[in-house]
């Protein structure tokens, strides 16, 4: 088994004296896509603002393909490989729908002050290219038709799957999905369902926090199960379906 | 498409601004122009002076007019912006075409007129009072009241004569009282005057005790003096006799109006300031030649407006009729005509005092024009 | 020496007071609506102009104070009905162009109505000045600090015992859930606006006699009661208050001791130094980002 | 073809050299000219304050103390010390730029209402400073600038010139030279808006949160459209400070920052046209108001009021919304 992409160590999170995450280690490998589940206040969410730079751990490390990224920000981390989606959607609804995919590319543009200043040939050109990748991105997630509408006058579930373009735009090892399904119909989960399997065939290690249990233990290799802040289990979909203690969190024991 | 709706909007918006920009220009009528700081910090000069110019150009239209036309007062409020007043300058002269300018309440709004009026050759008489707007003497540039180094003078002059050497200063950092200020340096030092304590504060500042508190424990002070107008000066002398700070007060002419006396009550009693002769215009001796021009205009400026007089009316008055006279003496509206007249003014008797107009003096005044006042049981006394 | 200390700290106190019923207003209208009333300063104006006014036309003294209040009370209801109720939607800095806006209306009707004179209102109760360890102090300065003492306990009790202040308290943590739990979020507003033209009205009263009162004051007091209400912390009476008085005693300290040429920039420096190490001012709720 | 008329920059920058190359003809006096320069100066202004504001959402209610910065150093390096106005103006702009690049970092930081505070508290700062170095800068009564001048060649609005045969008042090269530098400003700032760094900026407005996750560095796109806007400020400064010839602190105040941020909000923010309408009405509203007299302040508070309750989003933008409506309408029915 090869160094997994994350490694979580000994994480804790107090807020004002409440553990919202404790003592909690767990890894992810390389290529899986890896469901983290839970009761609601379970902590999962929070468990991503860690990962992703937004919070600070109070205790313990992370680390990204072997490196510890404990105390960055989120935009060093992108650099590194990580991207991720947002439970309340964070979309740019003063931009256009294709405008918030080339936000994602940001990185790969290399452009002086001067040049963008004076436009020249090189930023158009980049520009243009920019463009034309993020419309296939767009085609991608599903989204070509809205290519030049205002993001704010999207539909709720194209705005869901437009994040996730973003997000593939910064062309990541890792993607961070937090509940991608909230606030979806069946056929549009059905959709995001091979949507996500798409984004794991082309090489993006997924990390996922989602409720709707049907999908996670239809496309996950691997569950991590969160219940106040602690691990209660961790396995195989087989595995956790069989788990005692995860029956007893869901069943209200 | 979108091009011809900006060129539209864009061009909508600039016709409706130009045709309420032109003027109408009325047909046979002499326009003096006038800009002054009707409100804003400054409205303390320039609303009465506004009030004294309308007044008196309703009273020359119903005594016939100048040089046979009736007088058009064109008028702006420049808020005490200088950059306001530019614009207003350049309106008065390009689009107003007026004959004569009036104006300028501050030496900022003044000093950014200057060089439009000196271009254009209008002439233009200003009411505020550094010393640069005059000397150099600008040949189309005239003003009516004292500087602030006649005023800072006469108080140095008095307080020296009752034995004071060492004095604290206390002033505003509005462009009055900066350049009393400085003015008071200037002449204290020339004088032998040591200035031992100087404080400052703002426009809008409402407590001086800080400050008169600082001057007070400063060794060897024998009296005070505060340069500044508005509501400041009251607040000072409010603030001193709270402290029982037991030295003499002396104030600018900034505050020579009876409001002063109204806003700071028992306060002021004892207080000594450099001003015109309005304040006491009922008990000027009846041999001094300013005292039916004083009193005409006091009761005149009171009856209409049912407020106290203050100098800096009395300024915009001696400036109306300093331009009626020169253009009456000049027999036309020629610009340069009246300018000459304007300079050659002598023996002229106004409000503010007597002028005496030359090619190097474009002010003609001198510190002999400030009567020393106190106040005394409410009221302005002279002192001699 | 300590006279002078003393002397400096009983005018800051009082100047302090003034700037913390401002910032209180702010304060009020900031947890009811997230708008910052720039036109705040105009209530302090009314209060001193209207109460000068009506004395002079000879009412006694509560009463032109009474109706001069109630007057600013009505105001602040007219701008929260007809300015901000409209554009509730709109951004931070629309909002404030037009509480800009408002102000500049309110100075303009004073004007108009009053006049652009200085005027004094008199003393509550003389000008005599008491003498306490070498310091002055006028009768006026002690129903400053009086009235602004009552005040923050009525704004206490009424905040913590009255159902309509908890009503309020409500509308701004979650002004959907108290609709919810049948609030009536527009009145609430309302008298959020109407309680801080009061609270303006009342502290431009009671400094009339000490720093006079004519259409435009409301300029400055208005921006050093943002100041105030900034640097301890928005929304937070209790920051209000102290904002206020470190506003006032700074200010007269750097006078004392500093220079009074840039007695003025010292209380901006001092807040931008609390806002570099505390973006929330001192007392503000340092909100983690929910996403 | 059609389609690159279409768009803001070919589009709008045409339309914009159009009404001002025809707008000098429309003109019958020096005064009307002069508004036209001063309403360029304004709108160069807040269109690099849109930057700022409006794209980015960071407001600033002190910016009149940069342009206030530029006018002074300008007027006192050119005037005092005999420095050559451009070489003047360009260190200037140097330091204000500096200045905005060490206070951006620790102020931008800030949100909301304490974004606006700070700002507003550097901006007083600088007033007072200004105003008190009486010394320096000739305090509240203001200072005398040298006109401008290039290679010993002085460009007063006084003088008259004679360009390839035909005789200019200084006045209307003034008026030429601000018109190109406002063409040119609006390409700047079109430029930057349709890239790369604009989107960032933008996006910072939208979610800052989304656009720090893709590897946005928000903290220094920030500090960078700051100083960006702080040196169009300070370049305005001081060429306004030479056209005018003499300057007060009022450049610097408040009162003027406060203007400048209604310009912006009230044109429509994040729109470059819609700001510089702003100018134009901000500018020429005292002058139309001028003849209400007692009644000016009233209707300039209310018309303010007004518009911005009814127009939230600014006059250009609800102008256009409504011209576009009824054309959206058809595109839905033809989607349809």
């Amino acid at each position: 088994m090869s160094t997994p992409i994350i490694q979580v160590e000994g994480l804790s999170k107090v807020f004002g004296g409440v553990h919202a995450i404790e003592n909690l280690s767990f890894s992810i490998q390389q290529g899986h896509i890896h469901s983290v589940i839970g009761p609601n206040g379970a902590g999962k969410t929070t468990l991503f603002n860690l990962i992703t730079g937004i919070y600070t751990p109070t205790h313990g490390d992370i680390k990204l393909k072997g490196e510890s990224i404990v105390g960055l920000d989120p935009s060093q981390l992108a650099p590194r490989g990580m991207c991720r989606t947002f439970q309340n959607l964070q979309i740019c609804m003063n931009m256009t729908a294709l405008e918030n995919v080339m936000i994602g590319q940001h990185l790969q543009f290399k452009s002086s002050l001067l040049a963008t200043l004076f436009r020249l040939p090189c930023v158009v050109q980049a520009d243009q290219q920019a463009r034309e990748k993020a419309a296939e991105l767009m085609d991608f997630v599903g989204c070509a038709k809205y290519l030049n509408t205002e993001a704010s006058a999207m539909p709720y579930g194209a705005l869901k799957r437009l994040e996730i373009a973003r997000a593939l735009a910064a062309k990541p090892d890792i993607l961070l999905l937090d509940e991608p399904a909230a606030g979806l119909n069946g056929a549009e989960t059905a959709e995001l369902d091979t949507l996500i399997q798409k984004v794991a065939q082309s090489g993006v290690t997924v990390v996922l926090v989602e409720h709707d249990m049907k999908l996670v233990m239809n496309i996950s290799d691997y569950l991590l199960v969160l219940d106040y802040g602690k691990k209660l289990a961790e396995g195989t979909p087989e595995e956790i379906r069989h788990n005692p203690d995860v029956i007893a969190a869901y069943l209200g024991g | 498409m979108k091009t011809t709706k900006y060129t539209l909007a864009l061009t909508l918006t600039l016709a409706a601004t130009g045709v309420s920009l032109t003027p109408v220009q009325a047909a046979e009528t002499l326009r003096i122009g006038a800009f002054v700081s009707a409100t804003g910090p400054a409205s303390f000069l320039g609303d009465p002076e506004l009030k004294t110019l309308e007044l008196y150009i309703k009273e020359i239209n119903a005594q016939g007019g100048v040089l046979g036309q009736q007088v058009e007062l064109v008028h702006y409020d420049d808020g005490g912006s200088a950059g306001k007043a530019r614009t207003y300058v350049n309106r008065l002269i390009g689009a107003d075409k007026v004959d004569m300018i009036i104006g300028g309440s501050t030496t900022g709004t003044t000093m950014a007129a200057v060089p439009l009026v000196e271009q254009a050759q209008v002439p233009f008489i200003s009411m505020a009072g550094a010393i640069v707007i005059t000397d150099p003497v600008k040949k189309w540039v005239f003003k009516t009241p004292q500087t602030d180094r006649m005023a800072a003078t006469k108080v140095l002059q008095d307080m020296k004569a009752r034995g004071m050497t060492k004095i604290g200063l206390i002033s505003g950092t509005g462009g009055f009282g900066r350049s009393g200020h400085k003015h008071t340096l200037e002449v204290a030092k020339e004088m032998g005057i040591e200035i031992v304590a100087d404080e400052t504060y703002g426009p809008q500042d409402t407590d001086m005790t800080a400050q008169l508190t600082k001057i007070k424990s400063t060794p060897g002070v024998q009296a005070v003096f505060n340069f500044g107008f508005g509501q400041g000066p009251a607040i000072v002398t409010k603030n001193y006799a709270q402290l029982a700070i037991d030295l003499p007060l002396y104030q600018s002419h900034g505050v020579a109006s009876d409001k002063y006396i109204e806003l700071a009550g028992d306060a002021a009693e004892g207080v000594r300031l450099p001003a015109s002769p309005l304040l006491v215009a009922d008990t000027l001796p009846e041999t001094d030649p300013q005292k039916p021009v004083v009193t005409a205009y006091k009761a005149k400026f009171e009856a209409a407006y049912n407020m106290p007089v203050s100098t800096f009316g009395a300024y915009a008055y001696d400036a109306l009729m300093l331009a009626v006279d020169a253009l009456e003496r000049a027999g036309s509206t020629d610009k340069a005509k009246v300018r000459d007249a304007l300079e050659q003014t002598q023996n002229y008797v106004g409000v503010t005092g007597v002028y005496n107009l030359s090619a190097q003096d474009h002010m003609g005044l001198d510190v002999s024009s400030f009567r020393l006042l106190e106040v005394s049981q409410g009221t302005w006394k002279l002192v001699e | 020496m300590l006279a002078e200390l003393l002397q400096y700290l009983f005018t800051g106190v009082t100047l302090g007071a003034t700037y913390a019923l401002v910032a209180l207003g702010f304060t009020l209208i900031y947890n009811a609506s997230h708008v910052i009333n720039f036109a705040q300063g105009e209530f302090l104006m009314i209060g001193g102009m209207s109460t000068f006014f009506l004395l002079e036309a000879g009412l006694p003294l509560p009463i032109a104070i009474l109706l001069s209040v109630l007057l600013a009370g009505a105001l602040g209801i007219a701008l929260q009905k007809f300015a901000i109720a409209p554009a509730k939607n709109a951004d931070v800095v629309t909002l404030i162009i037009i509480t800009i806006g408002a102000s500049i209306f309110l100075r303009g009707l004073a004007q108009l109505v009053w006049d652009k004179e200085i005027h004094a209102v008199p003393a509550f109760s003389g000008d005599t000045p008491l003498v306490i360890g070498g310091a002055t102090l006028l009768p006026q300065n002690l129903w400053v600090l009086g009235i602004s003492v009552i005040v923050v306990l009525a704004l206490v009790y009424f905040f913590t015992r009255t159902l309509t202040g908890k009503a309020i308290l409500a509308t701004s943590m979650n002004a959907d859930a108290a609709k919810l739990v049948g609030i009536k979020t527009q009145f609430i507003l309302m008298l959020a606006f109407a309680l801080s033209a009061i609270l303006g009205a009342v502290a431009g009263v009671v400094v009339a006699p000490i720093t006079f009162t004519a259409y435009d004051i409301g300029i400055m007091l208005g921006l050093k009661g943002f100041v105030a209400a900034a640097i301890g912390g928005l929304g937070n009476g209790v920051g209000a208050i102290v904002g206020g008085l470190i506003l006032g005693v700074t200010e007269t300290l750097a006078a004392g001791y500093i220079s009074s040429d840039y007695k003025d920039a010292v209380p901006f420096v001092i807040i931008l130094l609390i806002l570099f190490f505390l973006p929330n001012g001192l007392f503000g709720s340092r909100s983690t980002e929910r996403v | 073809m059609m389609q690159a008329l279409k768009s803001p920059r070919l589009g709008g920058l045409s339309a914009l050299s159009c009404v001002l190359i025809i707008l000098p003809f429309t003109l019958s006096n020096s005064f009307q000219l002069d508004v036209a320069i001063q309403v360029g100066i304004a709108a160069i202004v807040v269109v690099g304050l849109n930057l700022l504001v409006g794209f980015a959402g960071q407001i600033s209610l002190g910016h009149a103390g940069f342009m206030g910065m530029g006018a002074y150093m300008s007027a006192i390096l050119s005037g005092t010390y005999g420095w050559s106005p451009l070489l003047a103006l360009i260190f200037a702009a140097i330091c204000v730029g500096g200045l905005a690049f060490l206070i951006g970092g620790p102020i931008l930081r800030l949100k909301g209402h304490y974004l606006s505070m700070a700002t507003l508290g550097l901006g007083i700062i600088i007033a007072i400073v200004i105003n008190t170095e009486s010394w320096l800068t000739g305090g509240p009564d203001g200072l005398v600038v040298e006109p401008l001048s290039l290679f010993g060649w002085a460009l007063s609005p006084f003088d008259e010139y004679h360009l390839l045969g035909i005789s200019l008042s200084g006045t209307q090269v003034w008026y030429i030279l601000i018109a190109s530098l406002l063409v040119f400003a609006v390409w700047l700032a079109l430029n930057i808006i349709d890239s790369p760094t604009g989107r960032a900026l933008r996006a910072v407005h939208g979610s800052e949160i989304a656009a720090q996750v893709v590897g946005v560095n928000t903290a220094h796109y920030k500090v960078k459209v700051f100083v960006i806007s702080a040196v169009f400020a300070s370049v305005m400064g001081s060429l306004s400070a030479h056209y005018t010839g003499f300057i007060t602190p009022n450049i610097a105040g408040f009162h003027h920052s406060i203007e400048l941020i209604t310009m912006v909000v009230l044109g429509g923010m994040a729109s470059t046209y819609g700001v510089i309408l702003g100018a134009v009405i901000l500018v020429l509203l005292p002058q139309v108001l001028a003849d209400l007299q007692e009644f000016e302040m009233l209707a300039f508070g209310l018309i303010l009021m007004v518009t911005m309750i009814f127009m939230p989003k600014g006059l250009l933008p609800t102008l256009l919304n409504l011209l576009n409506k009824p054309k959206q309408k058809t595109t839905s029915e033809e989607a349809a």
